[in-house]
Protein backbone atom coordinates (compact mmCIF):
# COMPACT_ATOMS: atom_id res chain seq x y z
CA UNK A 1 0.00 0.00 0.00
CA UNK A 2 1.15 3.46 -0.61
CA UNK A 3 0.03 6.61 1.10
CA UNK A 4 -1.06 9.55 -1.02
CA UNK A 5 -1.28 13.63 0.01
CA UNK A 6 -4.05 14.67 -1.81
CA UNK A 7 -4.99 18.38 -2.08
CA UNK A 8 -8.06 20.00 -3.45
CA UNK A 9 -8.72 23.75 -4.67
CA UNK A 10 -11.44 25.83 -5.90
CA UNK A 11 -14.62 24.49 -6.69
CA UNK A 12 -13.25 20.61 -5.38
CA UNK A 13 -11.99 21.91 -1.95
CA UNK A 14 -15.56 23.97 -1.70
CA UNK A 15 -17.33 20.57 -2.92
CA UNK A 16 -15.31 18.10 -0.33
CA UNK A 17 -15.72 20.78 2.23
CA UNK A 18 -11.90 20.32 2.98
CA UNK A 19 -8.17 21.07 1.35
CA UNK A 20 -6.88 17.81 1.72
CA UNK A 21 -7.04 14.10 2.79
CA UNK A 22 -5.02 11.04 2.46
CA UNK A 23 -5.98 7.92 0.09
CA UNK A 24 -4.04 4.57 0.18
CA UNK A 25 -3.70 2.72 -2.53
CA UNK A 26 -2.12 -0.17 -4.03
CA UNK A 27 1.44 -0.20 -5.11
CA UNK A 28 1.78 1.25 -8.50
CA UNK A 29 -1.41 2.74 -8.51
CA UNK A 30 -1.70 5.58 -11.02
CA UNK A 31 -3.36 9.21 -11.41
CA UNK A 32 -6.04 7.65 -12.75
CA UNK A 33 -6.62 5.04 -10.37
CA UNK A 34 -5.99 7.76 -7.88
CA UNK A 35 -8.89 9.86 -9.59
CA UNK A 36 -11.03 6.79 -9.30
CA UNK A 37 -10.49 6.08 -5.79
CA UNK A 38 -11.32 10.07 -4.92
CA UNK A 39 -14.85 10.30 -6.80
CA UNK A 40 -15.59 6.78 -4.45
CA UNK A 41 -14.50 8.43 -0.66
CA UNK A 42 -15.91 11.82 -1.88
CA UNK A 43 -18.97 11.65 -3.59
CA UNK A 44 -19.17 15.33 -4.20
CA UNK A 45 -16.62 15.53 -6.45
CA UNK A 46 -17.76 13.13 -9.13
CA UNK A 47 -19.21 15.30 -10.65
CA UNK A 48 -16.44 17.72 -11.38
CA UNK A 49 -13.77 15.02 -12.17
CA UNK A 50 -14.19 15.16 -15.85
CA UNK A 51 -12.71 18.64 -15.58
CA UNK A 52 -9.93 17.86 -13.16
CA UNK A 53 -6.19 18.00 -13.78
CA UNK A 54 -3.56 16.84 -11.53
CA UNK A 55 -0.10 17.70 -10.52
CA UNK A 56 2.15 15.32 -8.57
CA UNK A 57 4.50 16.63 -6.31
CA UNK A 58 3.71 20.66 -8.24
CA UNK A 59 3.95 19.25 -11.91
CA UNK A 60 0.95 18.29 -14.08
CA UNK A 61 0.79 14.82 -14.53
CA UNK A 62 -1.12 12.56 -17.08
CA UNK A 63 -3.08 9.73 -15.96
CA UNK A 64 -0.83 6.95 -16.82
CA UNK A 65 1.76 8.04 -13.90
CA UNK A 66 2.46 6.03 -11.50
CA UNK A 67 2.21 7.37 -7.97
CA UNK A 68 4.42 6.41 -5.19
CA UNK A 69 4.28 6.63 -1.65
CA UNK A 70 4.16 9.60 -0.35
CA UNK A 71 3.50 11.68 -2.98
CA UNK A 72 1.74 15.02 -3.13
CA UNK A 73 -1.10 15.28 -5.85
CA UNK A 74 -3.20 18.15 -6.40
CA UNK A 75 -6.64 17.61 -7.80
CA UNK A 76 -6.77 20.65 -10.38
CA UNK A 77 -9.75 22.37 -11.80
CA UNK A 78 -9.67 24.80 -14.45
CA UNK A 79 -7.64 27.57 -13.97
CA UNK A 80 -8.70 31.41 -14.05
CA UNK A 81 -5.79 33.56 -12.77
CA UNK A 82 -4.95 36.97 -14.83
CA UNK B 1 17.90 26.97 -7.08
CA UNK B 2 20.08 29.40 -8.49
CA UNK B 3 19.09 33.17 -7.45
CA UNK B 4 16.43 34.07 -10.14
CA UNK B 5 17.25 37.31 -12.37
CA UNK B 6 13.44 38.07 -12.41
CA UNK B 7 11.11 39.38 -9.91
CA UNK B 8 8.58 36.40 -9.21
CA UNK B 9 5.98 37.30 -6.78
CA UNK B 10 2.84 35.71 -5.81
CA UNK B 11 1.16 37.70 -2.76
CA UNK B 12 -1.77 38.88 -0.81
CA UNK B 13 -0.65 42.46 -0.79
CA UNK B 14 -1.65 45.21 -3.17
CA UNK B 15 0.54 45.15 -6.12
CA UNK B 16 3.09 47.69 -6.83
CA UNK B 17 3.29 48.66 -10.67
CA UNK B 18 5.78 51.57 -9.85
CA UNK B 19 8.13 49.14 -8.27
CA UNK B 20 8.12 46.73 -11.36
CA UNK B 21 8.73 49.30 -13.49
CA UNK B 22 11.46 50.41 -11.37
CA UNK B 23 12.39 46.61 -11.11
CA UNK B 24 12.50 46.20 -15.27
CA UNK B 25 14.07 49.37 -15.72
CA UNK B 26 17.67 48.94 -17.19
CA UNK B 27 20.24 50.88 -19.33
CA UNK B 28 20.20 48.16 -22.19
CA UNK B 29 16.64 48.51 -22.52
CA UNK B 30 14.91 50.91 -25.18
CA UNK B 31 11.21 49.50 -24.27
CA UNK B 32 9.69 48.80 -20.93
CA UNK B 33 5.69 46.79 -21.79
CA UNK B 34 3.86 46.51 -18.37
CA UNK B 35 0.40 44.47 -18.52
CA UNK B 36 -1.85 45.27 -15.63
CA UNK B 37 -5.37 42.98 -15.12
CA UNK B 38 -7.49 44.83 -13.19
CA UNK B 39 -10.97 43.10 -11.79
CA UNK B 40 -13.50 44.59 -14.51
CA UNK B 41 -17.12 45.85 -13.16
CA UNK B 42 -19.76 43.11 -13.95
CA UNK B 43 -23.36 42.23 -13.09
CA UNK B 44 -24.53 38.45 -12.98
CA UNK B 45 -28.06 37.30 -14.55
CA UNK B 46 -29.66 38.16 -11.07
CA UNK B 47 -28.69 41.52 -11.59
CA UNK B 48 -26.44 41.65 -8.51
CA UNK B 49 -23.61 43.71 -8.85
CA UNK B 50 -19.46 42.61 -8.95
CA UNK B 51 -17.58 43.65 -5.74
CA UNK B 52 -14.58 42.02 -6.20
CA UNK B 53 -12.35 38.84 -7.12
CA UNK B 54 -11.07 36.49 -4.94
CA UNK B 55 -8.06 34.74 -5.78
CA UNK B 56 -6.68 31.14 -4.52
CA UNK B 57 -3.79 29.58 -5.38
CA UNK B 58 -1.23 26.36 -5.11
CA UNK B 59 0.93 28.76 -3.78
CA UNK B 60 4.08 26.44 -4.25
CA UNK B 61 3.70 24.65 -7.89
CA UNK B 62 2.43 28.40 -9.36
CA UNK B 63 5.18 29.88 -7.91
CA UNK B 64 7.49 27.30 -9.91
CA UNK B 65 5.10 27.75 -12.86
CA UNK B 66 6.06 31.77 -12.87
CA UNK B 67 9.68 31.15 -12.78
CA UNK B 68 9.22 28.68 -15.76
CA UNK B 69 7.40 31.17 -17.94
CA UNK B 70 10.00 33.57 -17.00
CA UNK B 71 12.81 31.21 -18.42
CA UNK B 72 10.60 30.23 -21.25
CA UNK B 73 10.21 34.11 -21.90
CA UNK B 74 13.52 34.62 -21.64
CA UNK B 75 14.18 31.69 -24.62
CA UNK B 76 12.22 33.53 -26.68
CA UNK B 77 12.91 37.08 -27.00
CA UNK B 78 16.09 39.29 -25.81
CA UNK B 79 14.84 40.07 -22.23
CA UNK B 80 16.81 42.52 -19.81
CA UNK B 81 14.68 42.84 -16.97
CA UNK B 82 11.30 40.94 -16.31
CA UNK B 83 8.60 40.83 -13.40
CA UNK B 84 5.52 38.83 -13.08
CA UNK B 85 3.54 39.76 -10.14
CA UNK B 86 0.29 37.89 -9.10
CA UNK B 87 -2.19 38.90 -6.12
CA UNK B 88 -3.86 36.19 -3.98
CA UNK B 89 -6.81 37.11 -1.59
CA UNK B 90 -9.28 39.85 -2.64
CA UNK B 91 -9.02 42.46 -5.31
CA UNK B 92 -11.66 44.92 -5.43
CA UNK B 93 -13.18 46.89 -8.86
CA UNK B 94 -10.57 48.42 -10.64
CA UNK B 95 -7.54 47.11 -8.85
CA UNK B 96 -5.08 44.95 -10.66
CA UNK B 97 -4.27 41.29 -9.83
CA UNK B 98 -1.58 40.56 -11.94
CA UNK B 99 1.70 42.78 -13.44
CA UNK B 100 3.74 41.57 -15.42
CA UNK B 101 6.77 43.96 -17.01
CA UNK B 102 9.12 43.39 -19.29
CA UNK B 103 12.37 45.46 -20.77
CA UNK B 104 13.71 44.53 -24.46
CA UNK B 105 16.16 46.68 -26.08
CA UNK B 106 13.76 46.71 -28.90
CA UNK B 107 10.07 47.80 -28.47
CA UNK B 108 8.27 44.60 -30.48
CA UNK B 109 10.01 42.22 -28.14
CA UNK B 110 8.69 43.77 -24.93
CA UNK B 111 5.01 43.59 -26.46
CA UNK B 112 5.45 40.22 -27.46
CA UNK B 113 7.03 38.97 -24.24
CA UNK B 114 4.35 40.31 -22.23
CA UNK B 115 1.48 39.49 -23.96
CA UNK B 116 2.94 35.76 -24.40
CA UNK B 117 3.42 35.85 -20.20
CA UNK B 118 -0.34 36.90 -19.51
CA UNK B 119 -1.66 34.64 -22.63
CA UNK B 120 0.26 31.60 -21.04
CA UNK B 121 -0.31 32.47 -17.24
CA UNK B 122 -3.66 32.40 -17.86
CA UNK B 123 -4.11 29.24 -19.24
CA UNK B 124 -1.30 27.14 -17.20
CA UNK B 125 -0.25 28.67 -13.68
CA UNK B 126 -2.81 27.06 -10.89
CA UNK B 127 -4.26 30.20 -9.98
CA UNK B 128 -8.38 30.23 -9.20
CA UNK B 129 -10.33 33.50 -9.01
CA UNK B 130 -14.18 33.53 -7.65
CA UNK B 131 -16.22 36.50 -8.11
CA UNK B 132 -17.92 37.54 -5.37
CA UNK B 133 -21.21 39.53 -5.74
CA UNK B 134 -23.08 42.73 -3.72
CA UNK B 135 -25.68 40.20 -2.11
CA UNK B 136 -22.95 37.73 -0.83
CA UNK B 137 -22.91 35.31 -3.43
CA UNK B 138 -19.83 34.16 -4.74
CA UNK B 139 -18.91 32.04 -8.16
CA UNK B 140 -16.06 30.10 -8.69
CA UNK B 141 -14.56 30.67 -12.44
CA UNK B 142 -13.91 27.63 -14.01
CA UNK B 143 -13.28 27.71 -17.85
CA UNK B 144 -14.84 24.63 -19.28
CA UNK B 145 -11.90 23.51 -21.10
CA UNK B 146 -9.35 22.18 -19.02
CA UNK C 1 -11.88 72.87 -29.07
CA UNK C 2 -14.05 70.18 -27.03
CA UNK C 3 -12.24 68.73 -23.43
CA UNK C 4 -10.04 65.71 -24.27
CA UNK C 5 -11.16 62.74 -22.23
CA UNK C 6 -7.27 61.33 -23.00
CA UNK C 7 -4.39 62.89 -20.64
CA UNK C 8 -2.38 64.53 -23.33
CA UNK C 9 1.20 66.26 -22.74
CA UNK C 10 4.24 66.86 -24.05
CA UNK C 11 6.56 68.62 -21.45
CA UNK C 12 9.89 68.81 -20.46
CA UNK C 13 9.11 67.68 -16.67
CA UNK C 14 10.18 63.60 -15.72
CA UNK C 15 6.89 61.37 -16.94
CA UNK C 16 5.67 59.87 -14.28
CA UNK C 17 4.37 56.23 -14.93
CA UNK C 18 2.12 55.77 -11.90
CA UNK C 19 0.28 58.88 -12.63
CA UNK C 20 -0.44 57.33 -16.28
CA UNK C 21 -1.75 54.09 -14.61
CA UNK C 22 -3.58 56.13 -12.19
CA UNK C 23 -5.40 58.00 -14.97
CA UNK C 24 -6.53 55.13 -16.81
CA UNK C 25 -7.91 52.96 -13.91
CA UNK C 26 -11.22 52.41 -14.75
CA UNK C 27 -14.24 50.10 -12.89
CA UNK C 28 -15.09 49.01 -16.63
CA UNK C 29 -11.64 48.01 -17.42
CA UNK C 30 -10.02 44.41 -17.63
CA UNK C 31 -6.82 45.38 -19.03
CA UNK C 32 -4.30 48.24 -18.87
CA UNK C 33 -1.19 47.87 -21.47
CA UNK C 34 1.89 50.39 -20.69
CA UNK C 35 4.15 51.11 -22.67
CA UNK C 36 7.77 52.80 -22.17
CA UNK C 37 10.44 54.26 -24.56
CA UNK C 38 13.70 54.76 -22.67
CA UNK C 39 17.14 56.13 -23.78
CA UNK C 40 18.75 52.98 -24.17
CA UNK C 41 23.30 52.59 -23.92
CA UNK C 42 25.01 53.05 -27.14
CA UNK C 43 28.33 53.30 -27.96
CA UNK C 44 28.97 54.93 -31.49
CA UNK C 45 31.66 54.42 -34.45
CA UNK C 46 33.83 56.60 -32.57
CA UNK C 47 33.65 54.28 -29.30
CA UNK C 48 31.64 57.63 -27.29
CA UNK C 49 29.51 56.48 -24.64
CA UNK C 50 25.95 58.01 -25.12
CA UNK C 51 24.86 59.92 -21.97
CA UNK C 52 21.33 61.22 -22.58
CA UNK C 53 18.73 62.04 -25.77
CA UNK C 54 17.72 65.45 -25.85
CA UNK C 55 14.03 65.98 -27.93
CA UNK C 56 12.90 68.53 -29.80
CA UNK C 57 9.36 69.09 -30.60
CA UNK C 58 7.04 71.28 -32.76
CA UNK C 59 4.77 71.41 -29.40
CA UNK C 60 1.26 72.79 -31.05
CA UNK C 61 1.11 70.55 -34.01
CA UNK C 62 2.74 67.60 -32.19
CA UNK C 63 0.32 68.01 -29.37
CA UNK C 64 -2.60 68.15 -32.12
CA UNK C 65 -1.28 65.00 -32.99
CA UNK C 66 -1.53 63.11 -30.00
CA UNK C 67 -4.95 64.01 -29.59
CA UNK C 68 -5.72 63.10 -33.06
CA UNK C 69 -3.59 60.21 -32.46
CA UNK C 70 -6.03 59.54 -29.50
CA UNK C 71 -9.21 59.66 -31.48
CA UNK C 72 -7.78 57.71 -34.15
CA UNK C 73 -7.16 54.50 -31.41
CA UNK C 74 -10.54 55.42 -29.96
CA UNK C 75 -12.48 54.86 -33.10
CA UNK C 76 -10.47 51.49 -33.89
CA UNK C 77 -11.08 50.20 -30.37
CA UNK C 78 -13.25 49.91 -27.06
CA UNK C 79 -11.30 52.27 -25.15
CA UNK C 80 -11.85 53.03 -21.54
CA UNK C 81 -9.25 55.75 -21.30
CA UNK C 82 -5.92 56.84 -22.16
CA UNK C 83 -2.87 58.83 -21.48
CA UNK C 84 -0.42 59.51 -23.67
CA UNK C 85 2.76 61.42 -22.39
CA UNK C 86 6.23 62.44 -24.53
CA UNK C 87 8.98 64.20 -22.86
CA UNK C 88 10.91 67.28 -24.56
CA UNK C 89 14.76 67.95 -23.58
CA UNK C 90 17.41 66.23 -22.26
CA UNK C 91 16.28 62.59 -21.36
CA UNK C 92 19.38 60.47 -19.44
CA UNK C 93 20.18 56.76 -20.18
CA UNK C 94 17.61 54.79 -18.34
CA UNK C 95 14.53 57.49 -18.11
CA UNK C 96 11.79 57.29 -20.35
CA UNK C 97 10.63 59.00 -23.35
CA UNK C 98 7.09 58.44 -24.29
CA UNK C 99 4.71 56.59 -21.79
CA UNK C 100 1.67 55.35 -23.10
CA UNK C 101 -1.22 54.02 -21.21
CA UNK C 102 -4.68 52.36 -22.47
CA UNK C 103 -7.29 50.85 -20.57
CA UNK C 104 -9.83 48.04 -22.08
CA UNK C 105 -12.54 45.63 -20.98
CA UNK C 106 -10.22 42.75 -22.59
CA UNK C 107 -6.54 42.73 -22.85
CA UNK C 108 -6.08 41.69 -26.71
CA UNK C 109 -7.48 45.54 -26.69
CA UNK C 110 -4.92 47.40 -24.51
CA UNK C 111 -2.36 45.42 -26.72
CA UNK C 112 -3.35 46.53 -29.99
CA UNK C 113 -4.15 50.13 -28.77
CA UNK C 114 -0.53 50.72 -27.25
CA UNK C 115 1.23 49.38 -30.03
CA UNK C 116 -0.41 51.48 -32.64
CA UNK C 117 -0.12 54.63 -30.84
CA UNK C 118 3.42 54.18 -30.36
CA UNK C 119 4.38 52.87 -33.86
CA UNK C 120 2.49 56.03 -34.78
CA UNK C 121 3.52 58.36 -33.27
CA UNK C 122 7.16 57.29 -33.71
CA UNK C 123 6.05 58.21 -37.79
CA UNK C 124 3.94 60.91 -37.72
CA UNK C 125 4.34 63.34 -34.56
CA UNK C 126 7.00 66.24 -34.82
CA UNK C 127 9.29 65.36 -32.55
CA UNK C 128 13.26 65.19 -33.07
CA UNK C 129 15.67 63.18 -31.07
CA UNK C 130 19.28 64.07 -31.05
CA UNK C 131 22.26 61.57 -29.67
CA UNK C 132 24.32 63.09 -26.72
CA UNK C 133 28.01 61.39 -26.41
CA UNK C 134 30.31 61.14 -23.99
CA UNK C 135 33.17 63.79 -25.41
CA UNK C 136 30.20 66.22 -26.28
CA UNK C 137 29.52 65.72 -30.06
CA UNK C 138 25.80 65.63 -30.84
CA UNK C 139 23.91 63.64 -33.83
CA UNK C 140 20.39 64.11 -34.88
CA UNK C 141 18.58 61.27 -35.61
CA UNK C 142 16.36 61.67 -38.90
CA UNK C 143 15.38 58.22 -40.42
CA UNK C 144 16.29 58.36 -43.97
CA UNK C 145 12.46 57.94 -45.06
CA UNK C 146 10.73 60.79 -45.33
CA UNK D 1 3.21 88.99 -52.46
CA UNK D 2 2.23 87.20 -49.56
CA UNK D 3 4.46 86.91 -46.35
CA UNK D 4 5.25 83.48 -44.88
CA UNK D 5 6.17 82.74 -41.22
CA UNK D 6 8.98 80.09 -41.88
CA UNK D 7 9.60 77.50 -38.96
CA UNK D 8 12.70 75.26 -39.16
CA UNK D 9 13.48 72.12 -36.54
CA UNK D 10 15.91 70.28 -35.37
CA UNK D 11 19.33 69.74 -37.90
CA UNK D 12 17.50 72.52 -40.30
CA UNK D 13 17.39 75.04 -37.40
CA UNK D 14 21.46 73.84 -36.63
CA UNK D 15 21.84 74.37 -40.73
CA UNK D 16 20.24 77.44 -40.51
CA UNK D 17 21.79 78.64 -37.45
CA UNK D 18 18.31 79.75 -36.66
CA UNK D 19 14.78 78.27 -35.64
CA UNK D 20 12.28 80.98 -38.27
CA UNK D 21 12.46 83.31 -40.93
CA UNK D 22 10.02 85.00 -43.14
CA UNK D 23 9.43 84.30 -46.93
CA UNK D 24 7.48 87.07 -49.41
CA UNK D 25 6.37 84.96 -52.51
CA UNK D 26 3.78 85.71 -55.11
CA UNK D 27 0.80 85.44 -54.64
CA UNK D 28 -0.43 82.17 -55.14
CA UNK D 29 2.52 80.39 -54.92
CA UNK D 30 2.26 76.64 -53.48
CA UNK D 31 4.43 75.04 -50.74
CA UNK D 32 6.56 73.36 -53.17
CA UNK D 33 7.51 77.10 -53.95
CA UNK D 34 8.21 78.14 -50.96
CA UNK D 35 10.75 75.19 -50.65
CA UNK D 36 12.57 75.95 -53.72
CA UNK D 37 12.95 80.00 -51.87
CA UNK D 38 14.17 78.48 -49.13
CA UNK D 39 16.77 76.72 -50.63
CA UNK D 40 17.72 79.88 -52.36
CA UNK D 41 17.40 81.92 -49.23
CA UNK D 42 19.46 79.42 -46.74
CA UNK D 43 21.65 77.49 -48.87
CA UNK D 44 22.50 75.45 -46.13
CA UNK D 45 19.21 73.90 -46.11
CA UNK D 46 19.33 72.99 -49.94
CA UNK D 47 20.94 69.69 -49.22
CA UNK D 48 18.29 68.88 -46.64
CA UNK D 49 15.10 69.55 -48.31
CA UNK D 50 14.97 66.21 -50.39
CA UNK D 51 14.37 64.80 -47.03
CA UNK D 52 12.05 67.46 -45.76
CA UNK D 53 8.15 67.23 -45.33
CA UNK D 54 6.30 70.37 -44.58
CA UNK D 55 3.41 71.71 -42.61
CA UNK D 56 0.84 74.54 -43.28
CA UNK D 57 -0.66 76.24 -39.97
CA UNK D 58 0.25 72.74 -38.22
CA UNK D 59 -1.13 70.23 -40.51
CA UNK D 60 0.94 68.28 -42.95
CA UNK D 61 0.95 69.47 -46.63
CA UNK D 62 1.75 68.87 -49.69
CA UNK D 63 3.97 70.06 -52.12
CA UNK D 64 1.01 71.67 -54.63
CA UNK D 65 -0.71 73.34 -51.98
CA UNK D 66 -1.26 77.09 -52.19
CA UNK D 67 -0.09 79.56 -49.50
CA UNK D 68 -1.83 82.50 -48.33
CA UNK D 69 -1.06 85.58 -46.41
CA UNK D 70 0.26 84.66 -42.95
CA UNK D 71 0.56 81.41 -43.13
CA UNK D 72 2.92 79.62 -40.99
CA UNK D 73 4.68 76.89 -43.21
CA UNK D 74 7.27 74.51 -40.79
CA UNK D 75 10.09 72.72 -42.56
CA UNK D 76 9.70 68.97 -41.10
CA UNK D 77 12.82 66.81 -41.12
CA UNK D 78 11.91 63.17 -40.98
CA UNK D 79 10.80 62.62 -37.05
CA UNK D 80 12.19 60.19 -34.84
CA UNK D 81 10.35 60.75 -31.30
CA UNK D 82 9.87 58.06 -29.06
Amino acid sequence: MIRIHVKLFAILRDAAGKPELTLELPDGATVHAAAVALGEEVPALAEHLPHTGFAVNRTYAGPAQVLVDGDELAAIPPVSGG
Amino acid sequence: MPASPDLILLSPAPLDCSAAVAFVTDPAAGAIDVFLGTTRAERNTAGQELTALDYEAYVDMATNQMRDLATRARAKWPICRLALLHRTGRVAVGEPSVVIAVSTPHRADSFAACKFLIDTLKVEVTIWKKELWHDGGATWVHPKTT
